[in-house]
Formats: structure tokens, sequence, C-alpha cells
């Protein structure tokens, strides 16, 4: 079943032409990469799922919801969660309250007045987010401040954030960058372990190691427009795909 | 207790006897002592504490729990002041109206003003607040003069219409009360050089700041509570998990427009009359200071704030060259002199250097507020005893991150 | 529910005393003034110290002339307490006061800081009534602050004398029993000002007011206004400006637009010294309108005030309530005690303060008792002489002092940077008093003493 | 139209006291990331330094002249300033009564002196410290200063004449063709204005033309990439620092002849200013200087008898009314860039 279907989007900043015509459609269930050379659009292309950019001309679908003109937050609560490309949490929370917030904000909804009863008094919440910080190793240092994380942990919270909130997409901009090869490789057994929930997944990465491993799809953009699309192992020998990474080479 | 956990508990307990024992705390020297001039538990002042108190855990809620910084919040205290009065003169010297009141007023304008500033974020923020504050000062100062009797300030007449009460018992304006107790009724108990001064009045605001502290301490642990942190640490994140920032800012700066109108009502209950200062830009900035000096952010911190900066406007300011001379009058002459000579400009009318001085200070060497330089006492304590293994559960402490 | 009321109007204040041991609360702690018959807040014959505060602007903008009142005060106490020259006890027309304090007790005071706003007026002034016991309270430098403070003490239920407060109010719509003011008014300044200003510059003129946008400016340009109009002046357009404003260029070149020939600034300490030196920056004294020379007046003069305005004050005719270089009695000796202690002449505030707490010490001696209601008596339409403004009356209606009003102009070659001013004509006083219930003082009540007890 | 004109005059001799303390807190901000509440008491400072060189001037020595008597009778003492001995009583008048000029030659160096230890000295420990303590320090500072000044000087405003060959107005009138004396305006406002034009231009041919400048400018779009460079960038922001303090100082100098200066002005124009940095943009300099005069004369127009007449109270609330206005308009002021300030 289609979970994302993307028509016709384009998005322009001044003359230069981000995206171009656009068209993608993500199965569910799926692990859908997004690959191409830098400034091929894929960063903008994301962008204009969550909200943060509105395509100039296009649609965005996500299970039958447009996603075009509303607000990140709705987004979110329509189950698509992201993961960003330089770790976005709350720096002087602690790693606790860093998965309790994204927990409370998918049972409770994008707004609740609920001043009075105390957050630790939310079993069910307290328990999810402990559970979800024991399955990424985070557990015993629940109570220290997420700033103080290092920059693999501060990824690996950013995704226990999404996997909290039981998205039916998730969203990953190059979820590896700035990794070692050992931390990439403890981050893609994760991803894979994820995979096991059935989550649909978006990921956006440059490294193709991370992309074969784990992607069942690929979308390889370049110049602002998909040229090809296919499992990896097609995606691995096509000319056209090798072209664009070369012929971005000197970007 | 009361749904809170151990540390809260015994915070909103120490509070509690903090308050109720505030005449006794507050008058430590004996009457005839030469330090009785620092003795701060006369009802005037005990009754600001708290009051301030409440003003100043109620801007936390703003600026300590979501970091948008108002400029303007005097003018919610002001506005409340304004209804408190205007109860009072229409309806009955029944300060329970006038307080309700003055709340409601502060959050329907609170509604107002949080509505359009909140559009904007950081500096912008602030000065749009600034603009509304300074723009009602400079209004009830002049034009609204009908309704705010302008530089005078808005009190009672012997001739006001008081609907469910009467308009003057013999020809004295009657005091404000709850139910027939009088705020300004005091009890004065004398051990040995000690006098001790009970005040209705006071108690009265001890046990309304107690409840806003307690309300405070729930919203501190709520959701709502936390949300409102994760928007200071990162609004942006915020909105990409899913939660509608905007409406829990404006909720918080509406909560918090609510304390400063509490706040005002409970300043017209103890004494009725409404200045317009109350809404100048220095009387805003004012409470921005006891936050931050207090600690913003923590629970307690802006209640150390108020009184710290009340008492040495109160205190601080009242001590002359005579009363200096009276210290050190043991001393030989030229020392006194001297002695007197050099803390001079910090007195009396020096107030304000002293303050500024202590801002600075306090800001250089304990950039966490008063709550800090506490912290740091504590640590130091707990640093001999063995094992140290407390980290706040709730709150991360700044150790954690070491 | 009413009744009940009527028991607990007055303020409780009982004090127990205990050698040792803790004494619990009585529940009798509310009970009906019965008990306390003829006992009044802060006795000084119960707590064994005469406390008087003094509550001045320390801090902001008027902290020069809170400075000058201090002086006065501690003056007063001085001579009080029989030490110093005695200053105006010399002269004063009551001898009930012997330089022995006050019914024997020793003179003590109190300080505070008003910052010339109401509610730190009165948050200090309390402290004072509250934790110092003072009995009586005395300063400020701003109507708005007197107005605020005289309510105050009308429900504590201690006397206030009133500092320099100008306003027609603080005697007029917004009198109290408790709250007495030595110092002039609006109205006596119209009244003492526009025979001047006939005889200078003619019946026929035109005159622009700016006003200071808050209660006192609008008390003060009602009085010019109507004085003036009175004798057959024209009021051209009043102008309102903001109290915040501290270039007033743009309210001044208007005037330079209209046919006005005369300009009044109704304005008072910082505002008065800017929109003066703005108006001679603009040549408005070098102007020819309708033939004759454009004037500018400045109806209420303070010599601190005049001297940040410099040179600009030549020849600008103002009232005031009093000035150092009066010959008479009172006034040369209060100089004299006055210079010689501080070494500069004193202005209008110190001898407005000074002088009222002579009044308050001799009316609680000639009355007998510090009793709050027993000191209004002795106070209300008391004839007095020799401090330093002639026959003077406190009217027992508004409690307002009547007495003459000096028209002052700035002097043209000053001797010092004291001698500012030149008195043009003193007043006399027939020609400044007005009915209790005149128009401009209309809608208030005096009620009733409260002795706080 | 004449009244018009006036106005706009008007507007611009006060938008210029404004532009000139908005470009200074600007460019502290903008280079430093400081948000300085102390900069009106450096334009308050700047005023007492006139006052200063006037009191330095008028030192004088004293003579007892027994013919004439004080106010108690006693004999007169009489002044006699030193340089009027020196130089003669005419020569040495017109020093002393040309003060305010000659004290820009003296606010300079006590204002770089006065920048350096207040930025060396504290603030430069506030750089990497959140706003809101920025703000709590340099107001606690502010107060600190205004309250030495009080202590010297007084509370009173101190009359600080320009000298006498600026005392007089000129006629705009004849010169434009209106009646005779409808538009005069005081020559010393037109030399406020001429000398706010020339501190602006020069600050900005400062910042264009020089190397030192244009490293200050790179400093101000984005400082890591600078301080990657090698450019050790905090000197230079340090005697940026320097700068702005000349500036506000020279702004209060040259304001003195026009309202005397007093203790507190510096807190008058401290809000004022950072409602105009703000509706100008925060860390835009020409947005400052814009925002300075618009204001300026949008608040000489408020204040016209026939504006207020339609809108009561219109002249004391119009410069926020305005900022409102602009913010939720233009989210960024003016000439605002993104993201400055927003967190």
């Amino acid at each position: 079943m289609e979970i994302l279907k993307v028509e016709g989007v384009n998005k322009s900043f001044g003359g230069l032409k981000a995206l171009n015509e656009v068209n993608l459609s993500v199965e569910q269930g799926n692990v859908h990469a997004i690959i191409g050379p830098n400034g091929a659009g894929k960063s903008t292309l994301l962008n204009c799922f969550v909200g943060r950019l509105t395509p100039d001309t296009g649609t965005v679908t996500f299970m039958g919801k447009n996603l075009i003109g509303i607000k990140p937050h709705e987004i979110n609560q329509a189950g698509v969660s992201r993961v960003f490309q330089t770790p976005e949490i709350f720096g002087d929370l602690s790693i606790l309250d860093n998965v309790v917030i994204p927990a409370l904000a998918s049972s409770d909804g994008s707004f609740t007045f609920n001043a009075w009863r105390g957050v630790r008094k939310r079993a069910e919440i307290q328990e999810k987010a402990e559970s979800i910080l024991e399955d990424i190793g985070l557990a015993e240092k629940k109570d220290v401040l997420a700033a103080s994380l290092s920059r693999g942990d501060k990824r690996r919270l950013e995704l226990a954030m999404c996997l909290v909130q039981d998205p039916k997409l998730v969203l990953l901009d190059e979820p590896t960058a700035g990794m070692s090869r050992a931390d990439t490789n403890n981050t893609i057994d994760l991803l894979k372990r994820i995979g096991e929930r059935g989550i649909t997944k978006i990921v956006i990465e440059h490294d193709m190691h991370v992309v074969f491993s784990l992607a069942n799809k690929v979308s390889v953009l370049a110049q602002g427009t998909v040229i090809v699309e296919g499992k990896p192992e097609d995606i691995k020998g096509d000319p056209r795909v090798q072209e664009a990474y070369l012929g971005g080479a000197h970007i | 207790m009361l749904g809170l956990n151990k540390k809260d508990t015994t915070l909103l307990i120490i509070v509690v006897i903090m308050t109720m024992f505030a005449p006794f705390i507050l008058n430590p020297f004996p009457e005839t002592s030469q330090l009785a001039q620092f003795n701060a538990g006369y009802p005037d002042l005990m009754q600001r504490f708290v009051i301030f108190g409440i003003f100043a855990i109620g801007f936390n809620i703003l600026f300590g729990l979501t970091g948008y910084l108002s400029f303007g919040h005097a003018a919610f205290l002001g506005v409340g002041s304004y209804a408190g009065v205007w109860m009072m003169k229409l309806l009955t010297m029944n300060v329970i109206p006038a307080i309700l009141m003055s709340m409601i007023v502060a959050g329907l304008f609170s509604i107002l003003v949080g509505y359009i500033s909140l559009r904007r974020s950081g500096i912008y923020f602030s000065i749009l607040t600034l603009a509304f504050a300074q723009m009602s000062f400079s209004l009830a100062y002049s034009v609204l003069t009908p309704i705010t009797n302008g530089e005078t300030g808005l009190q009672l007449a012997l001739d006001d219409p008081r609907i469910l009460g009467v308009s003057q018992v013999a020809g004295s304006i009657p005091p404000a009360s709850l139910f027939g107790l009088a705020m300004r009724d005091s009890y004065e108990m004398t051990l040995g050089g000690w006098a001790f001064t009970f005040n209705v009045g006071y108690y009265l605001c001890a046990v309304v700041m107690i409840v806003a502290f307690y309300i405070a301490i729930r919203i501190f642990r709520s959701p709502f509570g936390l949300m409102l942190k994760a928007v200071k640490s990162n609004q942006q994140r915020l909105n990409y998990t899913g939660v509608n920032s905007k409406p829990y800012t404006f909720a918080a700066f509406v909560i918090s427009g609510m304390y400063a109108g509490l706040a005002g009502g409970l300043m017209v209950a103890m004494d009725p009359l409404a200045g317009a200062e109350r809404m100048q830009w220095t009387a805003s900035g004012e409470v921005v200071l006891m936050t931050i000096l207090g600690g913003a952010g923590t629970l307690f911190g802006p209640v150390l704030g108020a009184g710290f900066i009340k008492y040495f406007e109160n205190i601080f300011s009242k001590i002359n060259d005579t009363i200096l001379h009276q210290w050190f009058a043991a001393l030989p002459d030229g020392i006194e002199d001297t002695l007197v000579f050099l803390i001079h400009p910090f007195i009396g009318k020096g107030w304000h250097l002293t303050l500024g001085i202590v801002f600075m200070l306090v800001v250089i060497f304990l950039p966490g507020g008063i709550m800090e330089g506490i912290r740091r006492i504590v640590d130091l304590f707990k640093r001999r005893s063995p094992k140290d293994e407390v980290s706040g559960g709730a709150v991360p402490s700044a150790k954690a991150a070491e | 529910m009413s009744g009940f009321r009527g028991t607990i109007s007055r303020r409780n204040l009982l004090k127990t005393t205990a050698a040792s041991g803790i004494v619990l609360a009585t529940p009798t702690i509310f009970t009906s003034k019965a008990w306390s018959q003829g006992a009044f807040l802060n006795d000084p014959a119960k707590s064994g110290k005469l406390i008087l505060g003094f509550n001045v602007p320390q801090t902001g903008p008027y902290a020069d002339e809170g400075a000058d009142e201090l002086r006065a005060y501690r003056l007063a106490v001085e001579h009080l307490n029989g030490e110093g020259d005695g200053g105006m006890l010399g002269t004063f027309s009551s001898k009930a006061l012997q330089g022995t304090g006050i019914l024997g007790n020793k003179v003590g005071y109190v300080t505070g800081d008003t910052q010339t706003k109401s509610d730190a007026a009165r948050a200090s002034a309390k402290s004072m009534i509250e934790k110092d016991g003072a009995i009586m309270i005395t300063g400020g430098s701003s109507s708005g602050v007197a107005v605020a403070v005289q309510a105050l003490c009308q429900e504590a239920g201690v006397i206030f004398m009133a500092g320099l407060t100008h306003s027609n109010d603080t005697t007029g719509k917004d009198r109290r029993a408790n709250g007495f003011r030595h110092f002039f008014n609006s109205y006596m300044s119209g009244a003492a000002l526009a025979p001047v200003l006939n005889n200078a510059y003619g019946s026929d003129r035109k005159a622009y007011h700016l006003t200071a946008d808050y209660n006192w400016g609008y008390t003060t340009e009602e009085a010019i206004t109507s004085a003036t109009e009175a004798m057959g002046w024209e009021t051209v357009e009043t102008v309102k400006t903001p109290l915040a404003a501290t270039d007033f260029s743009a309210y001044i070149t208007p005037v330079l637009q209209s046919d006005a020939d005369v300009l009044v600034l109704n304005h008072y300490g910082g505002n008065m010294v800017n929109s003066l030196t703005n108006a001679v920056q603009f040549g408005l004294r070098d102007r020819v309108v309708n033939g004759k020379n454009f004037e500018i007046i400045v109806p209420l003069y303070s010599r601190l005030m005049a001297k940040g305005a410099g040179a600009n004050v030549k020849g600008i005719f103002g009232s005031t309530n009093w000035h150092w270089s009066l010959e008479d009695e009172g006034s040369k000796a209060f100089v004299k005690s006055f210079g010689t202690k501080y070494g500069f002449p004193p202005s209008q505030a110190a001898h407005t303060c000074y002088v009222q707490t002579l009044l308050y010490a001799d009316a609680v001696e000639r009355a007998g008792s510090f009793n709050p209601c027993a000191v209004v008596e002795a106070l209300e339409d008391f004839e007095f002489d020799g401090l330093g403004n002639g026959k003077t009356l406190y009217r027992g209606a508004d409690h307002q002092c009547f007495k003459d009003v000096l028209v002052v102009r700035g002097k043209e070659n000053p001797s010092s940077e004291f001698d500012l001013l030149e008195i043009v004509e003193v007043t006399p006083v027939d020609q400044v008093t007005y009915d209790p219930d005149h128009p401009q003082f209309a809608g208030g009540a005096l009620g009733t003493c409260n002795p706080g007890a | 139209m004449d009244a018009i004109f006036l106005q706009i005059l008007n507007g611009l001799d006060k938008g210029s006291a404004y532009a000139l303390i908005a470009l200074g807190l600007t460019l502290i901000f903008g280079t430093l990331g400081v948000v300085n509440f102390a900069h009106g008491a450096l334009f308050m400072l700047g005023a007492f330094c006139a006052v200063t060189l006037n009191g330095i001037l008028s030192l004088s020595f004293t003579t007892i002249d027994d013919s004439r008597t004080d106010f108690l009778g006693n004999p007169l003492r009489v002044e006699t300033p030193y340089v009027e001995s020196w130089f003669g009583p005419e020569i040495g008048a017109a020093i002393i009564q040309w003060s305010v000029p000659l004290s820009i030659l003296f606010a300079i160096p006590v204002m770089v002196l006065v920048g350096l230890i207040m930025e060396r000295g504290l603030i430069k420990h506030f750089y990497r410290r959140p706003h809101a303590d920025q703000i709590l320090v340099t107001f606690g500072l502010a107060i600190v200063l205004q309250e030495i000044i009080k202590y010297f000087f007084g509370a009173n405003p101190i009359p600080t004449p320009a000298p006498p060959s600026f005392a007089g107005s000129f006629d705009f009138g004849v010169w434009l063709g209106f009646s005779p004396g409808s538009i005069i305006y005081p020559y010393w406002r037109m030399v406020y204005f001429a000398f706010a034009i020339g501190i602006i231009g020069a600050v900005f041919a400062f910042l264009r033309y020089t190397t030192f400048g244009m490293v200050v400018r790179a400093g101000m779009a984005d400082r890591e990439t600078v301080g990657f460079l090698g450019i050790n960038i905090d000197r230079r922001f340090t005697i940026m620092f320097a700068i702005a303090a000349v500036v506000a100082g020279l702004a209060g100098v040259m304001y003195a002849p026009i309202n005397s200066p007093n203790y507190h002005m510096g807190m008058d124009f401290l809000v004022l200013s950072f409602v105009v940095v703000v509706v100008g943009g925060m860390g835009s300099l020409a947005g400052a200087v814009l925002a300075g005069f618009l204001l300026g004369i949008l608040e000489s127009f408020a204040s016209m008898a026939q504006v207020v007449a339609l809108f009561p109270g219109i002249n004391q609330i119009v410069i926020y009314l305005v900022a409102i206005i602009v913010l939720l308009t233009r989210p960024r002021g003016l000439m605002g860039r993104k993201g400055v300030m927003e967190d």
C-alpha cells in the first residue's frame, strides 16, 4: 500500500531550481532511501514533507492527507516523525524528558492544558519512555542532561524521540553523518531492529554502505529530479547514477 | 503529599513554615538594639514580600519556563490593581471580589497583549510587551485620568457608591476586610525585648502565596510545564515533535498575567490605592531583576529575589547618617566619622547604588542567582559527606552535566 | 454585618507584654474601640519615644529638593529639642514651644524615600508608622505623592503635614481630616499672578498654555486660565505635554504659528527646566507678536529648578511660596540658622517643611496631647505669624494655610548662584483667599479625624 | 505647511539623538552580541563631560569684597575663574563659554577610556552568557554610573549653555518665502543635526573603507568564520566598543546645551533607543539610523495639537504604537536580518 505520494513538486530559491517535477511513491513498510550528490535537493525535498518548506507547485499526500501548507506539528500528529541531520534535542532537559515530550505529544495531541497531574504520575508515558531508552541503551543515563551526550548518543536519543511516538513514517536525514565506522554500524543495527516493528522509513543518505544495508527501495535524485528508482541492487550498476555522482563530484 | 514528590513536598513545607513564622524570622533583633533597623517584620513589608513573591512566581512561569522575556508584566499588575480598587469603590470592601476581579481583568488584558506579542519571539517579543506596558502607563497617567485618577492614583473616597456596603462609617472610609476581618488589624506580641506583629492582611497574602506557590509546583511538574521547558530549550524541535507551542506559551503568558493580577489585587486589598507608576517599565524591569536575581526557572528563587529587592528598597533607603552615628558611637570620633563617611554613599539616598552593585556582583559571580549560591553552599557541605548520589530525578541537576 | 463593621473599623493594635515566656494570642484581639477610650496609634507615652517620619524624595528627579527638605527637618528637630539658635521659634507668634522637645519628649525622627512614586511613598510611610512608630508623617515634593500619603495617614490614623504640594486637589477634592498643607496652591498662584501680569503686560494678551499631562498640571492650567481670562486675556490654546518628554521643541514650535503673545509653562521640575530652555532657544523672548513683546510665564517657580534653567529665567514671572530674600524677622531668623548650618540659603521646599514641623509641634503642645484628633482641633482655624509669610490662617474647612503669596521674576543680574529670583510683589492674603467649596476645590470632604486606635 | 516643515526639523533633531544612541547600541550588539543597557549611561556620561569641563574651566579663586554682602550679611566672597585671570576677563570668559565644543576634545579620551575599561573589565566576560544576564549586569552598571554622577553633581539639571555665537535662531521663514518669524530654528539644534550626520557618516565610512571596518563587518555577519581566518577579532571588537562609547558620549556632549544634563537622562533615552534599534532591525546599522530619524519625525508630528485632538494621548504612545505595527508587519524590523536575537 502506498503511504506517501509526492506528485509534481517544484521548488525554486530565487533563480535556482532546487526541485524539478519530483514524483515519488513510498510503500508501507518499506525502507526507502533517497540518494544523490550534494545539492541534488534531498534535504529540500525532506523539508517539504515536514512543513518546513512549502513547494511552489505539486502535492505531497500522506495516507490520503495533504501535507502541503499544514504546520509541522500537524504533520507530526498525522504520523510523520523526523530525525534531523544535526541532532535536534532538548539540550537542557534530561534524557528521560527528551523522550517523554514526544511520547506526551503523541498521546495528548498537539495541545492539551494538563497543568495539574504530574508528568511522573503518567505511568504509561513513563514506562514507554523508559523502555525505549532501554532499547537504545541510554536507560542508565536517563537523568543526565541531554546536552552532555556525545554526538552519537544524541543521534540515538533523537531516534528514540521519534520511535516513542509510534510513527507511521520516519524521515531520517543522514542518520550516520559524521559518525565513526563503529558508530555507523551500531546505528545500522539499531535501525534494522526498529525495522522489525514495520515502520515505514525514508532515509536520506550519502553513505552507500548504509543505504545498501538498510533500504529495500532507492530513489536517486540529481539536480532536483528523480532520475532513477528501483531496488538497491538495480541502482548499484545503473550508469545514470554513476554519471550523476561523477557529474556532481566537482560541486 | 498533595500529589507532590518528596523533594517538592519538603520545599512546600519550608515555604509554609517561612511564611507562617515570618513575623518571627524577619524580626531577629530586639526592638531597642541598634540592629532593629534591619528588622523587616512589620506588616507592610511582609505583605510586600509575599505579594511581590507571587508576582515573581507568576513571571517565572513565563520567563523561567518558556524563556520568553516579557518587559511589560507590570502592566498586568497595574490593570489588576485598578480593577480591584474599582470593585472596592463600587461593590464592597470585602477583598474577595476585588482580588477575583483583578485576576479576571489582568487575565483578559494578558490575553490581548499575549495574543499580539506572542506572534514574535526573542527580543522582538520583549519590545512588544514593553511597548504595550509603556502605552498603558502613559495613558493611565494622562488621558485615562477619569478611570485611573492619573498621577495621584486611584483611591477610595468618602462618597463611593459601594452597592453591597456603606460609603463611610462615621466620616471614615471603611477598611478593606475579609468577611469582617479588617486587613489592617494586627496583634502585637512582646517577648522580652522583641516585638512581633501578626497582621491579618499579611496572613491572607501569605495563604494566597502558599496556594500560588503550590499551583506553580504543580505546573512545573506537569506535562504542561514540561512542554514549556521544551519551548525554552528548543522550540523548533518541539514543533516537529507534534506539539503546537503557540497555545502553550500563550497559556503560560495568560497564567503569569493572572498571577500578576492576583498580586495587584492583593496590593489594593492591603492598601486601596492604585498608582500608574506600577505599570512603568522600571516596575516591569524590577520583576525581571527579582526573577533573575533569585534564579530564573527555579521554583523558590523568584520569591527570594523579590524579598531581596524589597528589603533593599525599604530597609536600606531608611538608614541615615544619624543612625550610622548611633551604630558607631562607641568608636573614637575620628574612626566614627571616617566609617560614616565611607558608608554614607551606600545608604539612604544611595540605596540605588548599593542595589546596582549587588546586581552586578550576583550576575558576575552567581549566574544562576541566589538559588545557585544556596546550591553551592549545600554542595560544599555535601562534599564532606561520603556518598553523594542525589540527582533531582525530575530536575537534572547542573552537577549531572559536569 | 454593618454593625459589626463599625466595631472593627479602627485599627486594633494591642500590646501584650510578657516579661518572659510565650504569651499566646488571645481571642480579644479584635475588640471594639470601647477598650481604647482616648487611645491613639503610636502614642509616645506608651512606646516611650517620639518619632516623626520625614518622607522625602531621595532618589529620582526631585532628589535635590528632597535633600533640602531633609536639611530643614533636621534643623527643625534641633530647634525643637533646644539645640542650635532656635530659628523661627523665636519669631513664632505662638510661644507654646520651649525648646524642650514636644510635651517634654525629645523629638526623634526617621527618614524614608518617596522616589516620587505614590506606591513607594506609601510603602515608606507605612513602614514609618508600622515599624518605627511614627506619630506624624511629613514631606514630599509632588502632589500625587502628597495626596496618596495623606490618604494613607487618614486611614492609618496619624497626622500628615504636607511638604511641597501645589495642586488644588491636596486640600480640594482629595482633602482629608488628618492632612494639612502649609504650601500655597494653583489657585493662589493664579490669583496672585494675574494682577501683576495685568500691570506688566496689559489686559489684551493672547496666552498659549503648555501643560504637564498630569493632575497638578491640570489644576494649575485651570487656575491660571481662569485668573487671566477674568482680567481680559484670551486663552488661544492649551496643549498637554507628556510627563516623560525631555525635549519640548515639538510643542514650542506650534507657538510660532499661533498668534499668541504669551506662553504659560504649567511645568515643574525637569519639565520646567527643559521647556523653558527650549522656549528661549527658539527665540520666543525676542519675538514681537501683535506689536507686543512675547512673554513667558512660569506659574510655579522653584529656585532649585530655576538654577537648572540657568540664564533662561531672567525676567520671567512666576509665583513662589517663600523666598530667602524676604526681610521679615521670621524669614531672616530661618535663613540665618539654615545658612549658618549648611552654607547656603534654604529653598521654599525647605521652608515649608520646617514650618510644618514647627506648626505640628506647636499644635501638640497647645492641645496637650499627641492624639491626632486633638492636634487637628488645635490646628484648625489656628492663626499665627512670624513664620515667614506674615499673618497666616490654617483654615479649618479644608486644612489649607492662607497667607501672602510671592510673585517673583528671574533676576537680570544675579549676585550669586542663589540669587536668581527677585520678589516683585507680595500679594496680600485677601487677594488669594477663596471659598472652601470654590469650583476648583469642589468634590472633596474632610471626613472625621482618625486617631488610629 | 510651515508647521509641517517645522515639525520635520524638530523630528530630524530629536531623531539625531535617537540615531546616535541607537547606532552605538547596534554596533555593540552587532559586533559583540551584547545587549548593553548601560548605553544610555554612556550618553549621560558624555553630557557630564561637558559639565565637568565647564566646571574645570570655571575653577576659581576667592577674594573677599567688603563692600558687598552675601545672604547672611557676611562680606561677599567673589569668585574669579583662573582662566580669566590668566588670559584676561574677555578671552577667559570666551574660553568658558566655548566649553561645550571644547568638551568634544575632552570627551573623546574619556569615553575611549570608559569604553575600554567597561569592555575589558566587564562586558568581555558576558559574551557567552544569556542575554538576560547581559541585561541585568549592564543595567546594574547603568545604575551605578548614574548614582556616581548623582553623588557628585546632584539630581537637578545643570545648565550648560552653547557658545553665545550659536545662541540665536535662524529664520527659515524669510529664506523660504514664508512670513518672517514663522519658521525659526535655533542654530545649536542645526549644529547638532549636522554633527550627528557627520558622526554617522564617519562611522559608516570607517566601516566601509578601512580594512579594520571590513573585518568588523564580516565579524558582524559571521563571527565564527572570521575567527577561523585567524584574525584576532576580539581586539577589534574591544576597539569597536570604545568607538560606540565615543559616539554615545559625543552625542551627549553636544546634547548638553539643548536640555540641561541630569543624572537620569540616560535612562530616559535608553528605552526609546532600544525601541529604535528593534524597529530598525537588530544588527542593522542603517536600520538604526533610519528608524531613529523616522521615529523622531513621527513623534514630532504626533505632538501637533491637531493630531492630539483627533487621537487623545497619541503623543505619549506614538513610538510604541509604531513599534508594535512595524514588528507585526515586518517581523525583523525595518532592515533586520534573519535569525538575529530570535532565541
